[in-house]
């Protein structure tokens, strides 16, 4: 089979619509006689709910109804949660509040109109009166007593963890020394640039639900609200449109979701509800939020000999989908791309008065990079070493095939050569150059530093006995009479490109032009069983089981190819879209599209064979994919304000083979600008009650173009074994390996001064205080 | 989102405007750009009963020399001022300011007669026009009256305007001789807004001296104000790097500065001074030898 | 968010808590007071159309003093709901001697919630310190005014 | 309610309007042009970007009203007889979108940009665009794309917008 797509930067298939303003996101979609919804939320972190006086709202023009807790708490089961831990305590979260508020932003009422305008005007005009308990803030602090939010548990503690393998103890013991240090991940906003929405019609006569939301999770999504609502999951038919991004935060099972398909049913009538940024801001999961404490043992010659992790998970008020399985992942990374004989972690779960924290691209894995890369940092700075031949010191030997690396963590890496990235990335840099500039610039009293990061990151999510809800994929590949190939998938690509990368997995196979391939997502009725699209899996999951797919059609499509072509037990060949048999010396050959319409004609078929050309498969992965790669930031600081400007950026990522480098480079770009924010600029901050205080794009800000660096990329291919394509997925590679390059860089920049650790974001107001020997002041 | 209800009136001259305002008093509000009042009310933050739009006015929107003096009308938008060719000859403080303030969408609708009747503490031309020494005219039912710049911003969100009164011009001397301006800000990450904003205009003597100097500084406290302490220090100083300093250090004195999530008062302070001795520093290289 | 200052009245002290802990001046003083009605003991209820330049709301607010303690302590404490939000502002005040006038030190805490807390925070610190200031401001032309009448 | 005139991508509407309508709603509600999107509602995000009177302008920050006797171009305006507007075609050659959700909105930014700018450097490209968020590509091929259309349009200077 000749490589005419894979491989190759082709432009994407999904563009025309997108770039046109022709594509259909959830508020695109039109229906006739749709109700509009919008919600009441609380205005305060936690208050006991008076009274709620919706009658007002219910008599101004235009509404239809407003229901409140006391109605939909009643017919909705809660917003679900998946993950299951031992001991873990679950909060009952009602898609509506009843007598009990828990953070900023939760719904407490909503209210349905003829239009959004009527919808917002009644919100005004609800009264509630609340009685103000005291506020749980700090996820630390919270553990160790204090006001519960959550009575019936008697304390804010979710759960306790201990993961890891070896003596940790005596790991430490046998160090030369030993680091602290504590470090902060603050919460982040994942900030899709579609907010949340839904539109939800019910068909009465079917009794059949449609429910059209941003999601990243079509099917588990239909499962859960199928629940929640209590109807046959085969009556609820979830579609996913085009969605404008989710990183995370669509991953995710939602009270507004349930909500709207139960008051189309209620009212008989199409309603709509599209999230506001304030909304979104506000009860749109966030990310991160840790607080955690380092220890890290270490030889004279910078061997690592233990690392323990002891951290305080921010839970949030309630769990989402997946809220308290997040550090569960930053356990397994915190091995990183090194031996580390003795690894513990200890993750205390802890609820707060604030929305609940769940995936944001990377999901407990940039949490685990940033500890291990920082732990690099330290034990460099504490032994007077270089920070790149610490990180060499500890390198496993290149691994792969059948002989994976065991971490500490219990994981098999399945391949890896961290060297390769590294001195790409090095040599790219010309780092001992950047060296010497270095100390020529801070000789003429210029502040510059270099940050470098070696990550592993753990993609392919996953295999089904690691994952919350089945860690497989299915792909359906048909070719039509008319030789079309439409390809089902049960991944929801939101962004990622798969319509294009996956046509071109088919046109390669099939030797057909990927314009004549069509992939269709994201709608249950139509599309078999999937997962979704998150934990960088959709190729290396996704993508393998429309390769087997694949596979198995073209296995059958060369055996009707055969007996049309009557080649007996000749050799039958497949080339450019052409069966080719050499039949009693005769060179004879069947298209494919020939193929295709014999198999529908179904009029000389093969004894065993059925009509049609249809393939499934449901791919187990056996493993996880670990791709990894170096990064480097150089930046320069400016004295006199402590503004930071980066001078380069260099990325070498290595995610296994490569379909598509152009969206391979699209979605590093991407993760690296995310990392840069999550580094300088991005923090939801609550202030002491608890009121989110960036509650807009005016105070959180996410990076602009003006803002992040030229970005120098290029890739090494190391192959997983993983899967028969040897992708290892690149989704969420940037973010995980950039923020500690660019946090390193201005640490090392500021090495001068004394620093060894900066908590993120790093602003410049922090570095000039550190430049002028000052202390925090008074905000 | 979604602002509440209100009437709109298009005004079709400025008198009309004034009497639409006399009539409707304090349950109205011009609408100019639109680009603070909008976002306001879409949150619910305003919520006027009426809204008088002056934006089609023709003749509130210009960029003129006249007799010594440059006249920029209040319905001027801040991408007619960033690309006015005579400003950038005369007085190319102006467009210089507008190239930082909000975005090209902004800068395209947004009037600088709009932004500084809302008197964000935080926006960009305030500065300039302190700087300019610019005079503000003011249009009101019994005539005209002229307010210095420096006595129209009166505290945060408020300046001298009365109610009734709609600003017409903003007007200022062309800056004469060996000429150097600078606005330099720096840029709060996610609004755009000046955690610190300076401008200068200055102009050497024959012999290279400071013969006057204009300097305003936004974003550090609740009003906008002009740095009489650096102005003082400029005059006839050398505006060699240590009297610039030296000058710069009277960047935000006796001021009360702002504090806010991204930036304590104690760091605007010192910005304020950072950014100060910057905008000098360009000024001067601006003004010739 | 913390606020804390100082501000000197030419009246004695006597007169300055006098001032302070009098209805009639608290409604002049408070800014935007249009209406103060005793509820209980050391406790109103009032009607402020607060805010600042253009952006202004009418809040249902309660007035409380506490920790009253003649002639040089009192703690005032606002709390303000209306449609973007509420407000809640505490004042611990002290009163000194100086030099025949009245040096009241004080130290608050302002909180706010609702859309007041989600777009607010740039100028909250600048809106606070201004509000104080027209508060003293008040107190001052109130206790002069006293003075001379 | 008022009444409105507005050219849209060529199209001359009468519409009876509520005074506090947004251009945005209009256009995406009123008359079913949903490729302009709204991602933020603090004039921030630049996602509403449409050009009116040639200008590019937020469409969540104005009224309807106040487009009553102007001309818009929305990103469903910009190909000509079938023919992508240049910067579109840098758009889809250099891979300059993901989710596509600030796409309109860029696009359309990025058309004004090289309308007054033909020649811009990468800096002021970024700069030209700091109207618009993306959260998705980095920004780097977006800066790729302008450039490419950039280029495009100089080899071709009659390409109408």
């Amino acid at each position: 089979m000749a490589e005419k797509y894979v491989g190759k930067s082709v432009k994407r298939t999904e563009d025309p619509r997108l770039i046109q303003g022709l594509a259909h996101y959830v508020d695109d979609i039109k229906l006739p006689d749709t109700a509009h919804a919008a919600f009441l939320r609380s205005i305060y972190a936690h208050a006991h709910i008076k009274s709620l006086d919706v009658g007002a709202a219910r008599r101004a023009p235009g509404v239809l109804a407003v229901f409140t807790g006391l109605e939909a708490s009643g017919a909705i089961g809660p917003v679900p949660c998946a993950a299951a831990l031992p001991g873990l305590k679950v909060p009952d979260y009602r898609v509506l509040a009843t007598n009990k508020v828990c953070f900023v932003g939760q719904p407490i009422a909503v209210v349905v109109a003829e239009n959004k305008y009527a919808a917002r005007d009644a919100v005004d005009l609800i009264q509630v009166e609340y009685e103000e308990l005291p506020v749980v803030l700090n996820e630390e602090k919270a553990a160790q007593g204090g006001p519960v939010i959550h009575e019936k548990f008697g304390t804010n503690i979710a759960y306790t963890l201990t993961a890891g393998e070896g003596d940790i103890e005596a790991a430490l013991k046998s160090a030369d020394k030993i680091v602290k240090q504590k470090i902060l991940h603050r919460r982040l906003a994942p900030v899709a640039m579609e907010p949340r929405g839904v539109l939800a019609r019910y068909y009465p006569g079917e009794q059949e639900l449609t429910l059209w939301t941003s999601t990243q999770i079509p099917h588990l999504a239909r499962t859960q609200i199928a629940i929640m609502l209590g109807m046959p999951e085969n009556k609820l038919r979830l579609i996913a449109p085009e969605v404008g991004g989710g990183f995370g935060s669509k991953l995710n099972v939602y009270a507004e979701e349930a909500l709207m398909g139960w008051i189309s049913m209620e009212l008989d009538r199409p309603v709509k509800w599209i999230e506001t940024r304030r909304e979104n801001m506000q009860a749109t999961i966030h990310g991160r939020g840790q607080t955690g404490y380092i220890e890290v043992g270490c030889k004279k010659d910078g061997t690592i000999t233990g690392l323990r992790y002891n951290v305080y998970a921010d839970m949030g008020a309630y769990f989402q989908l997946l809220t308290p399985a997040i550090p569960t992942l930053t356990g397994l990374m915190l091995s990183g791309c090194y031996k580390i004989p003795a690894i513990q972690m200890n993750a205390t779960g802890v609820f707060t008065n604030k929305v609940a924290t769940d995936a944001y691209r990377g999901a407990g894995r940039p949490e685990a990079t940033y500890v291990v890369e920082r732990a690099m940092d330290l034990v460099a700075a504490e032994l007077g070493l270089d920070a790149v031949a610490v990180r060499r010191k500890n390198f496993p030997a290149p691994f792969g095939g059948d002989k994976p690396f065991k971490t500490a963590t219990g994981l098999f890496y399945d391949s890896g050569d961290y060297e390769l990235t590294l001195k790409k990335a090095l040599d790219m840099a010309n780092y001992p150059k950047l060296r010497e500039d270095q100390k020529r610039a801070r000789n003429e009293g210029r502040i510059v530093g270099i940050g470098v990061s070696t990550y592993v990151e753990i993609c392919a999510i996953g295999p089904s006995a690691a994952a919350p809800a089945g860690g497989w994929e299915s792909a359906t590949v048909r070719i039509e009479p008319t030789a079309k190939v439409t390809i089902l998938t049960g991944c929801s690509p939101h962004g990622q490109g798969q319509e294009t990368s996956f046509a071109q997995l088919a046109g390669d196979h099939l030797g057909v032009n990927i314009n004549d391939v069509t992939v269709i997502h994201g709608d249950t009725a139509i599309v078999q069983y999937g997962i979704g699209t998150f934990g960088s899996r959709g190729t290396a999951v996704g993508g393998t089981a429309v390769y087997m797919a694949l596979e198995k059609l073209n296995e059958k499509a060369t055996k009707l190819a055969a007996h049309i072509l009557e080649a007996g037990s000749a050799p039958v060949t497949f080339q450019d879209g052409k069966f080719s048999a050499q039949v009693k010396g005769e060179n004879k050959s069947i298209t494919i599209q020939e193929v295709a319409l014999a198999a529908h004609l179904a009029r000389n078929l093969p004894p065993d064979m059925e009509p049609g050309l249809s393939a499934t498969s449901f791919f187990e992965p056996k493993n996880f994919t670990f791709p990894f790669g170096s990064h480097i930031a150089v930046v320069e600081i400016d004295r006199d304000t402590g503004e930071i400007h980066f001078q380069r950026y260099i990325a070498v990522d290595d995610c296994g083979k490569v379909i598509n480098p152009l969206l391979v480079h699209g979605q590093v770009h991407g993760g690296i600008v995310q990392a840069i924010g999550q580094a300088l600029y991005e923090e939801v901050v609550y202030d002491d009650q608890g009121q989110l205080v960036s509650g807009t794009l005016m105070d959180y800000a996410v990076p602009r173009a003006e803002m992040v660096p030229w970005m120098e990329l290029d890739r090494t291919e190391t192959p997983s074994p993983v899967n028969p394509m040897g992708v290892k997925g690149v989704g969420e590679a940037g973010t995980i390996g950039a923020t500690p390059a660019v946090v390193s860089a201005v640490i090392d920049a500021l090495s001068p001064f004394g620093v060894r650790h900066m908590d993120m974001p790093i602003k410049p107001e922090d570095v000039w205080r550190i430049i002028n020997k000052k202390s925090a002041g008074a905000a | 989102m979604i602002p509440a209800q209100f009437d709109y009136i298009a005004a079709k001259s400025l008198d009309d405007a004034l009497s639409l305002l006399a009539k409707h008093k304090d349950d109205a509000k011009l609408l100019a750009g639109g680009h603070s009042l909008i976002p306001a009310m879409k949150l619910r933050l305003m919520q006027p009963g009426v809204l008088i739009d002056i934006s089609k006015i023709k003749d509130l929107s210009y960029i003129r020399e006249e007799g010594g003096h440059v006249r920029i009308g209040a319905l001027t938008t801040h991408y007619q001022i960033e690309s006015s060719d005579l400003l950038r000859r005369i007085c190319p403080l102006l467009p210089e300011t507008a190239t930082h303030l909000g975005d090209v969408q902004v800068r395209n609708r947004g009037t600088i007669g709009g932004s500084l009747a809302h008197a964000d503490p935080a926006a960009d031309w305030p500065a300039a026009i302190l700087a300019l020494d610019a005079e503000l005219v003011v249009a009101g039912g019994k005539g005209e009256r002229v307010i210095k710049a420096e006595d129209f911003f009166v505290e945060l969100l408020t300046t001298a305007l009365k109610p009734g009164e709609i600003l017409r011009e903003i007007r200022f001397a062309v800056p004469k001789g060996k000429v150097g301006q600078s606005y330099a800000k720096f840029r709060h990450p996610a609004s755009g807004f000046a955690v610190v904003g300076v401008a200068v205009s200055l102009t050497k003597d024959g012999s290279g001296k400071c013969q006057s100097a204009g300097v305003g500084v936004t974003g550090v406290s609740a009003k906008p104000y002009k740095a009489k302490g650096v102005e003082n220090a400029l005059k006839g100083s050398a505006l060699d790097g240590k009297s610039l300093s030296a000058a710069a250090a009277h960047a935000a004195d006796g001021v009360e500065a702002n504090a806010d999530l991204f930036a304590s008062a104690e760091y605007r302070k010192h910005l304020a001074e950072a950014y100060t001795r910057r905008a000098l520093d360009a000024a001067v290289s601006r003004a010739g030898k | 968010m913390k606020i804390e200052g100082s501000h000197t009245l030419q009246s004695a002290r006597d007169s300055v808590f006098a001032a302070l802990t009098d209805p009639n001046v608290l409604q002049k003083c408070i800014p935007g007071c249009e209406e103060l009605e005793k509820t209980g003991d050391n406790q109103y209820k009032a009607r402020l159309s607060a805010g600042v330049g253009t952006i202004k709301a009418v809040f249902t607010a309660t007035v409380f003093m506490e920790e009253v303690r003649p002639p040089s302590h009192y703690k005032l404490v606002v709390e303000g709901k209306a449609q973007p939000g509420f407000v809640k502002g505490t004042g611990s005040l002290d009163l000194e001697e100086q030099d025949g006038g009245t040096l009241i030190k004080y130290t608050g805490e302002v909180n706010v919630g609702g859309m007041l807390a989600s777009v607010g925070q740039r100028m909250l610190q600048a809106t606070a310190s201004m509000l104080a200031g027209r508060f003293f401001s008040a107190l001052a032309a109130e206790t002069k005014a006293k003075a001379i009448g | 309610m008022k009444t409105i005139n507005v050219t849209v991508n060529g199209v001359t509407h009468r519409s009876e309007i509520e005074s506090r309508l947004l251009l945005v709603h209009y256009l995406r509600d009123a008359l079913g042009l949903t490729g302009t999107h709204i991602g933020c509602e603090t004039s921030l995000c630049g996602a509403c970007t449409v050009l009116l009177d040639g200008q590019a302008i937020k469409s969540c920050t104005l009224l309807a009203v106040q487009a009553n006797g102007g001309t818009v171009t929305t990103i469903e305006g910009l190909a000509q007889n079938g023919e992508l507007h240049p910067v579109q075609q840098g758009f889809w050659e250099h891979h300059g979108l993901q989710c596509g959700y600030c796409t309109p909105g860029m696009i359309v930014a990025a058309a004004q940009l090289l309308e007054r700018n033909p020649d811009p450097t990468d800096e002021q490209i970024r700069h030209g665009l700091e109207g618009n968020l993306c959260r998705c590509t980095g920004y780097q091929h977006i800066v790729q794309a302008v450039q490419c259309a950039a280029k495009k349009m100089k080899s071709k200077p009659a390409v109408a917008r």
